[in-house]
């Protein structure tokens, strides 16, 4: 029994039945076979809860990994006490994240928690990257070609649109921005948005019919800001 | 009446903050604690919020009516972990199996229509007769750049021959249809990554933060700039013996 | 026609045809193969000159090892790993590569032993030398990618999977350390577009993948994804000429 | 031969360039300078079509904002929920908020508290607007909810039922909601799952990097307006007459962006001059 839940097959064509289901159903209305019916929210309720039921990956994996930096008293990629330390500040906002007594979503509690911790850096997180832009536009976004130099006026006449101080050099430049943004980046835009629909599309059938299984390898992990 | 937590949350905004940027001065201690914080923080916090709302959409309302859907998902549900478990790894594929191809199955018809079929069609515009001069002229723009960068993207046709080289020269205006783009999209990006940045100076300095910026800046800048120049010290002694 | 639903009928019947198209271009490939040409893009000669260039300079070529590996960005990445790590193996030049994901660890030691085997230079394939493990986490791995910049100080660096907001980080210090930087990637096209010497636009970094692999599963997909473009370009064609003649037709069907 | 000015201009260490940074995005907030602001096309067109919807109409205030995104997106998330108030109150609309991301619980929370509209302030909560909290499943659940509303979210964020909270009487699918604003740092399904399939009105606040992506929806009518970033924020602060975050954050925006393409435009003529010495 082990050797046949082993295999791919079984895994590739649940993925091929719940796709083409979907897929075909939205199409149709028959009273045996509908978008609206009560089967197929069924299916879609059952995909639904399946989905969340994830929940716990990414603790786990996190869990996991750290504890085994600890366990190693590793020094590279860091120290392990720093481990320790996550570990320890995960332990607590999930003590006071469960509905326990009176801690929960909603408590006081965990508010602090997300008032003091979360909001403030992970939106720091975020900027870190706008003082690489910084010395990324000092040092390395130079005129080297045509197509370079190009980019650097449009970006900046871009900029003078957002920024309010632009409006002080003249009409012109809010015009020719926003021409910019909805004419020719919006042509340009939607080019790139119907090739990355083939692609993906292309991609949907590979996997569909068994062709691409890369998916079943691992979930996405490493993804960042 | 601000209790102990008030002040504490006080303090660890401004404190959380400056050491997520100390990390554009080099990788320190302060950063450390930052980032371990943050993704220890982050990560109970997703999980917790995806229990709140099954306790409270799912399961609570089982209490007076058994659904019989959810109770089955929930089962399968458990399958998820096996992925730990190197004996049983493969049940973790039936789980994900079914995820991706729901998650294919709800996406792909709709995605057709919104990404390709409502775009190809909105692009189908009068090239002239539309009243203004202006109006057509957008018009032409549009079309050109939309049929020009979906040119740039075939790859199965050389840019040779009586069929290629018109198809090089029409990529080659796709190609300045792309810089055009990217231009746009890089004084949007960098408008992005500065609101971000504002933001959280805007955190910083509200009046009740305004002392605690002063102050903790001021000691993790001591405490950078002074390894730094301590470093440079160690280092420099060997260049200058003989 | 009660049952079929107003509205979805022309993108149901566009999605029909893509699976035909799709499907018979990869059967197509798998069998007859080598009639399907790929442009070779400009990208694979300006990768063989930054090998050459790096040789002359005795300077290491220095490769990211991408992220998550079942992300279409990553699989191209490591097709391009394998053409890269075959060059510098041939020519002798040092090779090193970045790694971030645990779980594509194997896969690239897979590929580059192989790349070495392949051009029978595997005595000089030192795996500790070569494959280098930053960490899974964003920033973490951003700096441990800049001190082995720092201190191999790459004449060509090669990045392409995964990148996020550290990609701009990563594209900056190997510019300002004196390395060409060839990137590929399906997302951040304006800022990498704008560090980079060289980059494959989305669909490019694919298709770079599927020439050098020949791998007639990605040769069949751009083929029929080509087919499936050419079909668009036409109707959209058809569409503008039909809308200036003042006829609404083609539009009210694609609305079915 | 020693280093020219040139090149040692171009080997500053960046850290310098971040002081820099620093000294001018903290300026405004410490000077406070006003600069004049003129109300884009965009944001007319956004405040337009939220005016024109006819009395009564429900709206859904669809939250799909990550905590980092939130610095950027405070100015317009707050200036929306002030506006839809005022539409609620003078012209009997109905508002139900939701969030699609875990922070989005929480963050709808935090804007009603300020406002004082959390139900522990105000016994108006649920009367004509509620906040249904953090619905899990990302699309399939987008799904679900468009078909059946309390299939998928039987309670509020406080968990009342919702046939308790009169707002929500005989809104049962997304057909009955008129108008969905969704304001969003990551992307939006909103797209797919409710207005191909349903047609529900869409309109966005996104994030400025994800404003040019959105300009061909915008064209092809799948969504009805596009209210970008920190800078859409304020001039809808400026044209609601709720000043707030935006209008202080804004020119500290106007300063950044300077000194960006100051250090674009230094950065070329060092190259140029150091080309032209063949320096490089």
């Amino acid at each position: 029994m082990a050797a046949i839940l082993r295999r791919r097959e079984i895994p590739i064509a649940l993925t091929a039945f719940f796709a083409l289901y979907m897929m075909i159903v939205y199409h149709f209305d028959y009273p045996w076979f509908s978008e609206n019916s009560q089967l197929t929210k069924d299916i879609q309720d059952f995909a639904r809860i399946l989905g969340i039921m994830a929940l716990g990956l990414g603790y786990i994996a996190i869990v996991r990994l750290h504890g085994g930096y600890i366990a190693r008293r590793v020094k590279h990629p860091q120290h392990w006490f720093w481990s320790l330390w996550l570990l320890i500040v995960l332990t607590i906002t999930t003590i006071v994240g469960l509905p326990i007594g009176n801690f929960g979503m909603r408590s006081v509690q965990l508010q602090y928690v997300y008032n003091s911790i979360l909001m403030p850096m992970r939106g720091a997180m975020y900027a870190v990257v706008a003082f690489y832009i910084a010395s990324a536009a000092y040092r390395v976004f130079l005129a080297r070609n045509k197509e370079a130099a190009v980019m650097l006026i449009l970006a900046s006449i871009m900029m003078l649109t957002n920024a309010p101080v632009g409006e002080l050099l003249g009409e012109w430049v809010g015009a020719t921005g926003s021409w910019l943004l909805t004419v020719p980046s919006m042509g340009g835009n939607r080019g790139l948005r119907i090739c990355g629909a083939l692609g993906s599309l292309v991609l949907a059938w590979r996997m569909i019919t068994g062709r691409e299984t890369g998916y079943l390898r691992g979930a996405v992990e490493g993804a960042g800001e | 009446m601000a209790t102990i937590w008030d002040d504490l949350t006080l303090f660890l905004t401004v404190w959380g903050t400056l050491c997520v940027y100390s990390y554009t001065f080099k990788d320190n201690p302060f950063w450390k604690w930052g980032t371990n914080t943050l993704v220890g923080g982050y990560i109970a916090y997703s999980a917790i919020s995806n229990i709140d709302y099954m306790a409270k959409n799912v399961i609570n309302p089982m209490m007076t009516k058994v659904n019989w859907v959810h109770v089955a998902a929930i089962l399968v549900g458990f399958l998820w972990y096996f992925r730990f478990w190197k004996k049983y790894y493969y049940l973790y594929r039936y789980a994900l199996a079914i995820s991706v191809g729901s998650g294919i199955g709800i996406t792909l018809a709709k995605s057709v229509s919104s990404n390709i079929i409502k775009q190809v069609a909105s692009t189908m515009l009068p090239l002239y007769g539309t009243g203004t001069l202006r109006g057509d002229f957008d018009n032409i723009v549009i079309v050109v750049s939309v049929l020009s960068v979906m040119t740039y993207f075939i790859f199965t046709i050389a840019h040779e021959g009586p069929v290629g080289k018109p198809i090089g020269w029409i990529s080659k205006v796709g190609r300045w249809v792309l810089v055009i783009t990217f231009g746009i999209d890089f004084g949007n990006v960098i408008a992005a990554r500065m609101s971000l940045f504002i933001g959280t100076v805007k955190t910083l300095m509200l009046p009740q933060h305004q002392t605690l910026f002063a102050i903790i800046g001021t000691v993790i800048m001591i405490y950078l700039v002074g390894t730094e120049l301590a470093k440079r010290r160690k280092v420099a002694p060997e260049i200058t013996a003989p | 026609m009660a049952g079929i639903i107003s509205g979805r009928i022309f993108s149901g019947l566009f999605l029909l045809i893509s699976a035909i198209i799709v499907l018979a271009m990869i059967q197509y490939a798998k069998t007859r193969g080598a009639r399907i040409h790929l442009r070779r893009l400009a990208a694979l000669d300006a990768i063989d000159e930054a090998v050459a260039r790096a040789t002359e300079t005795g300077r290491p070529v220095l490769q990211h090892g991408g992220s998550d590996p079942s992300g279409a960005d990553t699989i191209a990445n490591f097709s391009i790993m394998n053409y890269i790590a075959r060059n510098c193996a041939r020519r002798g030049t040092e090779f090193i590569v970045a790694a971030r994901s645990i779980s594509g660890l194997p896969v690239i030691r897979e590929i580059v032993s192989g790349a070495y085997e392949a051009e029978g230079k595997l005595e000089e394939y030192d795996e500790n030398r070569i494959i280098r493990f930053g960490s899974p986490e964003q920033f973490a791995f951003a700096s441990f990618f800049m001190d082995t910049v720092a201190t191999e100080k790459p004449a060509f660096t090669f990045m392409a999977g995964g990148l996020s907001g550290e990609a701009l980080t990563l594209a900056e210090t190997t510019v300002l350390h004196g390395s060409l930087l060839i990137s590929g990637s399906s997302g951040q096209l304006a800022v990498m577009f704008a560090a980079s010497d060289y980059f494959l636009i989305s669909e490019e970094l694919f298709v770079a993948g599927a020439y050098l692999s020949g791998d007639p599963l990605q040769m069949g997909s751009l083929a029929g994804e080509d087919y499936l473009k050419m079909i668009l370009w036409v109707l959209g064609v058809i569409g503008v000429i039909m809308v200036i003649f003042g006829s609404k037709w083609l539009l009210d069907i694609m609305k079915l | 031969m020693a280093e020219s000015i040139w090149t040692k201009m171009s080997k500053i260490d960046a850290r310098w360039l971040f002081l820099f940074l620093w000294i001018v995005v903290l300026a405004p907030f410490i000077v406070s300078i006003s600069l004049p602001m003129k109300i884009s096309a965009l944001t007319n067109q956004w405040y337009n079509y939220l005016n024109d919807m006819p009395d009564g109409s429900v709206v859904l205030w669809s939250w799909d904002v990550s905590f980092a995104g939130w610095s950027e997106m405070e100015a317009s998330g707050v200036a929306v929920t002030k506006l839809l108030r005022k539409l609620m109150e003078e012209r009997d609309f109905r508002i139900i908020m939701i969030g699609h991301r875990s922070e989005c619980g929480p963050l709808p929370e935090i804007v009603l508290k300020d406002l004082g509209m959390h139900p522990d302030q105000t016994a108006e909560y649920g009367k004509k607007y509620c906040h249904l909290g953090y619905m899990a499943g990302g699309s399939v659940a987008m799904i679900n909810f468009a078909k059946d509303i309390r299939s998928v979210m039987p309670v509020d964020w406080w968990g009342t039922p919702l046939d308790d909270l009169p707002v929500m009487d005989g809104i049962n699918t997304i057909q009955d909601i008129d108008l969905c604003i969704y304001i969003e740092s990551g992307g939006t399904a909103a797209i797919t799952q409710w207005v191909i399939p349903y047609g529900t009105k869409l309109m966005l606040c996104s994030v400025q990097g994800n404003v040019p992506g959105q300009m061909p929806n915008l064209q092809a009518g799948l969504i009805k307006g596009m209210l970008g970033g920190l800078r859409g924020g304020a001039e809808l602060e400026k044209l609601t007459g709720f000043l707030g975050v935006g209008n202080i954050n804004i020119t500290a925006f106007s300063s950044a962006h300077l000194v960006i393409m100051a250090f674009i435009v230094l950065a070329n003529i060092t190259f140029f001059i150091r080309r032209a010495r063949r320096e490089i």
